[in-house]
């Protein structure tokens, strides 16, 4: 992992968008956490590497937790961490236990796919996954929620017409070769790599219908360091927007920055490949990503996984902060 | 304690088998003590027609349990030839049944179930059960078959692994300080326990006794050996009829010679 | 040994009132404190508002009550005292620890939640959520008892095999050391592509996890019999069967059961794992689920089922070898 | 025991000639097989091609080459033939094996990719990233270390404590029974609230998994020493510390190392979880990596690894032991 | 075998503690058997003087060792109270050294690390090394100091715990069949030794044996217990001085009243 020696100044001569955080008066240590797997939060890797977080005289430490998001949440609600880049759709059951995390900027978009076998009856509409059995990777999982949310708008009742199953990621293939599932609901970069290589029906994605411009994944940042200071979590924001922006320029400089981070058969090629199905332009923060949030929670409302008596509006304003009012 | 009907009773009806005889040619064996070899025996060479009844003595730690292990096919000896009715004895066989220094009692059986392993290993405990509890009344132990080992006492442990040796019925009996634990009455009856089963079934029998009287009392030959690495130092053919008598002047004489072959003068005591 | 201490808690000679079981009198104090946290100071509702708090101070006090009556009577009643007196010094600290617990969560948010949650919030899962626990614990039991049966039953027949035949060991030995330690999670893939369906995949993980201790420890068992118990054997003529199942193994036996007393604790170990292959309910299925919402009241009480579960079932192990091995004394405890 | 049975690969004497070990030459052909295997068949590219075809060949015919000259000459230095005879079968088998392995992967496809992968994968995979796998063996060393040590040390003592005091039982018994078998998994969010730093928690949860097995079986070794052991020492004058240090642990260090050995097993088993606190590398931290992007070859080569170092740490354990307890042989074996 | 300079040495210049005075009164005991009690002691009153030599003699089982663990202190009577020197015994204590019927050596220790454990225990080792070294001599054991205990012969490990119990300054010796394994030669040296450190150090002694003559040979007093549970049978004074000699006619009239008194008569053998 040595692609950060020689990168410190290297990002200067791309243009700066209009900036909403002034650098930091002296330089900032902080830690951020990451899922390294996940392709899609290659502007992260891109940020170090091209010295976007310097340019804000940030010190970022990255941390790669795994592959189970909610881990991140708890290492930033018990200051492990600064601040983590996570799904949106997974961290609001927890956020909704009440860490003391705020949502400051959604990342991007896109990077979940409902997929099917070919075989099996299931066509590109969501109706015809009923009476099916689909594979998530727990039951938790951002990708169930998603679906379940898309399901629910199309009058399939999500708990009682299809069968959710748990499987490791990595036997989805099996499960569905097996019959044991017709469908698998799984995040990018697996969920490409099945459905190009298996020849999968794409049934949805979280870029379709009203989702197409939701941020999918949200930088969460201690409650703590908003209160004692906010400029630091504005300067981050602002420098992971920046990245976003750089990258959604620039998929091919995210699929070659992230290759470090991927095993050997992956090609950059692929990865941009992937990149380029995601939207990296958008990237709420404020009013915009509030007001986003919110129709997430009154959608999980819906469908059971956010409690009956939660207010959205009020939980929406407790969980992000806007760092750059 | 001891059930007196009993050892009065007559032999049961079986055609005894008759014993084995013995041949043991130039046997010597070593043990490794911290890599060091430890020579244990030395060419010792002995035999014994079938029926004989030897007495084995010797100072503590010469070799004698040793010995034992060897005729019994245990372990093979370092150096020479042992043969058992003229055969090479090559491992353990139900006709050589050994009564080991320690009672060894399995402890997750009780007396009763201790002392019928040998008929359960031959498969043969449906039919002779009531063999295993005349062997626990012959030793005194009726009334403890169901106890654990580890309910019994030092010598009630010693009689039990006396009793699993009787029930069987060896064609050569090997004894290594059976008796060691028990007092003097229940020694005694033992004693003439073993004269008379041997007496009425015909075995070969080697015992390793530190009592010389007993050696007398008992057997037809007294076999005496050095101290380690164990020589046969005599051999004492004691040429009286059963039963013997302690106060037998002519054993009380062979009891002398025997202690001064150990080295133990009258002058001592 | 030594320290026989007085566990009956007995009171200060000074104290000792005709009649009067200290201890209880005592536990019905820090009994009542809790119920009196409970009720008396408000919630410091900052997210989730508790509907149990009131049963909890209801069924903390009706304890503190009994505990009061025991401890006025139980001496005039030697048979019940007998039983409650190891007790109470138990019950004492638990009133207590209920009390500063209370305090800690919901009253002061000295733990903050979502990590720490207070009695109430356990209740509540309780009672929403048994339908689902309970649907959970079943099949948890069911997984649990296929692949701990057949992973202690093959352990067994390897270790007694490695520990008897040298042919065998020669095979086996190399496999087992490289492939025993492996965690259960790297299995997982191939598990499931050996095996026809998610549920024979889960019980071979299972059985994996419990076989490998259970095979271990019978060896050992096996290894370390007393040589002397072979000798006295093989001169009575025993054959090598009857060596392998009436001295070996018994021998063995108190190796067995440590192994399958830590195979049990493997097989647990497990079941988050195994529980993660298309199963519908399960505890560990349940755990992870609970885990990925954060929602750590649910945690802990499909926790609390669990350990009590597995407690039990260790238990129940153990009554069974006091049973087989009555004569030993208490080698592995429990 | 019984099956005295002859590893050293003898041929049938029919076919013993005077200075050849039989083996060796047999092990040569099935390597050469393999080789040719290798080489000779064409890959079944379907997604990946493989670029160590060539090299793994090569390895294999080198090996057989290697073989056949022992085969031919061993016999005649008696030395080395005493050292290789044992490897013998294993060699004959082991050929054959990666025969099939190749046969069935690569060439035929019969197991399907990328479920199982060829041997020339995993020699691209340490060819390619044996940088971060020797980083990642690295840390997880140095994470076991700190846990298993502070796991074994603190296991220690609790069993000794429970053994030995029944004051510390009375209130760690019943708290080591429910907590105890609680699975790893489980204390994670605890313990990143507990511990100020994530090396801490992954710390903490490694010591746990150790610990546990340890305080069991220590427990028990010191309450099933000979009662004898202690009235010998008592009529001595023994005091209670020398009735602990010098009498139970000795006596109880045959059952401790068993738990040693139990707690290393465990401790692997959680080092996949722990490693998902916020490490940089590890073993663990590579499986979940590999197995996140379903990268099978870099999992099993990661796999491989972690089975040797296991293996391996266990065998160190053993000799320690074999060192500590040369009055007592091996009762477990490894 | 034994090191017979290290018998006939001065013995060393220590002024002898005074043995313990004893008093056992109406001690009985009980076991239990399968849930139900096992009375293997019945009201034994028994007393010795200081620096006296009382040999127990009974038949196997019925409670010999039992009430020497009382006397240790390793076990409270079910009733009767136990004096020492006058207070009653809680417990054990170094000046109560007991030879137990069994060897039960560490396995773990060498034979001299088992032979300095009561020096050890009592943080008294690192002057007193050589008291080890003279006990291990004492037995015949010096070159087996870097042994296990299974790497000795059933006498030598019998030996190796006499000298563990040598090694320290009894007031009071008890001994369980100390001797039972050793062959006549070494048995005798022992018995001198035996006389000698006791008539040098002036300790109470306490002597289980079923060897009659034994008894004679050594103890000032002989206490005959009936089979269990074990009530006395009889008390014989020992009036000889030593050294005693085997032939003495005196003792072999009191031989065979004790046996007598064992039930063994005369017409037996
Ligand atoms: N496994 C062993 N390893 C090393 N030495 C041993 C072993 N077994 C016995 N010895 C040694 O062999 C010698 C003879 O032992 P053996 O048990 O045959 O003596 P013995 O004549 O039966 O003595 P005793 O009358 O005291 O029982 C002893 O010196 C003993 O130390
Ligand atoms: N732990 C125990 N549980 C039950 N019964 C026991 C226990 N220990 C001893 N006994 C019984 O107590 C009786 C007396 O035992 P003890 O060991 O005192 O006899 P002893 O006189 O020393 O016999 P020996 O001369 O054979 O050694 C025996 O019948 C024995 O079965
Ligand atoms: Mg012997
Ligand atoms: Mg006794």
């Amino acid at each position: 992992v040595a692609q950060h020696d020689h990168s410190a100044h290297a990002g200067h001569s791309a243009a700066p968008p209009a900036n909403r955080a002034a650098p930091l008066p002296e330089r900032v240590k902080l830690k951020l956490t990451w899922n390294a797997t996940a392709l899609c939060t290659s502007p992260i890797a891109v940020a170090e590497r091209e010295g976007i977080f310097s340019r804000y005289n940030l010190d970022v430490e990255l941390i790669n937790f795994g592959a189970s998001t909610e881990a991140l949440l708890e290492a930033i609600a018990t200051g492990h961490a600064d601040a983590g880049v996570g799904m949106a759709l997974r961290w609001l059951k927890p956020l909704e236990q009440g860490f003391d995390v705020r949502i400051t900027a959604g990342t991007h978009g896109g990077c979940m796919r409902l997929l099917a076998a070919k075989n099996t009856g299931i066509t590109e509409d969501l109706a015809s996954l009923r009476g099916k059995t689909i594979a998530v990777t727990d039951m938790a999982a951002p990708d169930k929620n998603f679906f379940s949310i898309l399901l629910a708008r199309h009058g399939v009742n999500p708990e009682r017409d299809v069968t959710w199953k748990v499987f490791p990621a990595n036997v989805f293939e099996l499960a569905l070769s097996r019959g044991e599932v017709q469908a698998i609901a799984l995040g990018d970069p697996l969920a490409w790599q099945f459905r190009k290589r298996l020849d999968l029906v794409e049934i949805s994605t979280n870029l379709s219908e009203d989702y197409a411009n939701r941020a999918c994944c949200v930088l969460g940042v201690r409650g703590s360091l908003i209160r004692s200071n906010r400029p630091v979590a504005a300067a981050l924001s602002q420098a992971l927007v920046d990245a976003q922006n750089l990258v959604a320029g620039n998929h091919e400089l995210a699929a070659r920055t992230f290759a470090a981070y991927a095993p050997g058969n992956v090609s950059v090629a692929e990865m941009r490949e992937i990149m380029e199905s995601h939207t990296h332009g958008h990237s709420p923060v404020g009013r915009q990503l509030r007001e986003e949030l919110q129709a997430y929670i009154t959608d999980l409302k819906r469908i059971n996984v956010i409690r009956a008596n939660t207010d959205p509006s009020r939980m929406a304003d407790r969980i992000t902060a806007d760092v750059f009012a | 304690m001891v059930n007196a009907d009993l050892l009065t009773a007559p032999p049961p009806a079986e055609t005894p088998l008759p014993g084995v005889a013995l041949d043991l040619r130039h046997i010597s064996h070593e043990y490794r003590l911290k890599g060091e070899p430890l020579p244990v025996l030395d060419d010792v060479s002995l035999t014994a027609v079938p029926g004989e009844f030897v007495a084995l003595l010797g100072p503590s730690g010469c070799g004698k349990s040793t010995l034992l292990r060897l005729v019994a096919g245990l372990e093979p000896p370092t150096a020479g030839e042992l043969l058992v009715d003229d055969a090479p004895v090559t491992g353990p066989d139900p006709s050589r049944v050994v009564v080991f220094q320690d009672p060894t009692l399995y402890p997750w059986r009780t007396v009763w179930r201790n002392a019928a392993l040998g008929l359960e290993a031959r498969g043969l405990l449906r039919q002779q059960k009531h063999r295993v509890d005349e062997a626990l009344a012959v030793v005194g132990l009726d009334g403890f078959a169901s106890a654990f080992p580890h309910q019994l006492s030092g010598g009630m442990a010693q009689r039990a692994a006396l009793a699993r040796a009787l029930v069987n019925e060896p064609r050569l009996l090997i004894l290594d300080e059976p008796l060691g634990k028990l007092d003097s009455l229940t020694r005694i009856a033992m004693q003439g326990e073993l004269v008379r089963l041997w007496q009425a079934k015909g075995f070969t029998t080697l015992l390793v006794t530190h009592d010389v009287e007993e050696a007398l009392l008992l057997a037809t030959r007294v076999v005496v050996f050095s101290p380690r690495p164990a020589r046969i130092r005599a051999e004492i053919k004691v040429d009286l009829p059963y039963p013997r008598h302690r106060d037998d002047p002519k054993l009380v004489e062979l009891r002398r010679d025997v202690l001064g072959l150990l080295g133990v003068g009258d002058a001592t005591q | 040994m030594s320290g026989a201490v007085d566990i009956a808690g007995e009171a200060h000679p000074a104290l000792r009132w005709p009649g009067l079981w200290w201890p209880g009198i005592l536990a019905a104090i820090t009994w009542a404190a809790a119920a009196a946290v409970t009720q008396g100071l408000p919630d410091q509702v900052d997210i989730i508002e508790w509907t149990q708090t009131g049963n909890v101070a209801i069924a903390q006090a009706a304890l503190a009550g009994l505990f009061l009556v025991l401890g006025l009577t139980a001496r005039l009643l030697p048979a019940l005292h007998r039983r409650v007196v190891p007790l109470g010094p138990w019950l004492v600290v638990l009133g207590a620890a209920l009390a500063g617990w209370q305090l800690l969560t919901a009253k002061f948010s000295v733990l903050p939640m979502p990590f720490f949650v207070p009695p109430q919030q356990l209740v509540e899962v309780y009672q929403d959520d048994w339908r689902r626990l309970a649907e959970s614990v079943l099949a948890s039991l069911w997984l649990l008892a296929r692949g701990y049966a057949l992973g202690a039953a093959v352990g067994f027949v390897v270790g007694v095999g490695l520990g008897w035949s040298k042919h065998f060991g020669y095979w086996a030995h190399p496999l087992m050391r490289l492939v025993g330690p492996l965690p259960a999670t790297a299995w997982l893939p191939l598990a499931f592509f050996l095996f026809p369906s998610s549920a024979s995949a889960s019980t071979f993980l299972i059985a994996l996890a419990t076989g490998f201790p259970v095979a271990v420890l019978t060896w050992s068992g096996v290894a370390s019999v007393d040589p002397d118990f072979y000798d006295v054997a093989r001169t009575l003529g025993a054959k090598p069967r009857f060596l392998v199942l009436k001295v070996a193994i018994p021998a063995a036996l108190p190796h067995v059961f440590v192994g399958l007393f830590m195979g049990l604790g493997a097989s647990f170990a497990v079941l988050v794992v195994a529980e993660m292959l298309g199963v519908r309910s399960g505890l560990g299925w349940y755990l992870s689920w609970a885990q990925g919402w954060a929602a750590y009241g649910n945690m802990y009480a499909a926790l609390l089922v669990m350990a009590l579960m597995c407690s039990g079932l260790i238990t129940l192990l153990f009554k069974l070898r006091d049973r087989l091995l009555s004569w030993q004394k208490g080698v592995v405890k429990w």
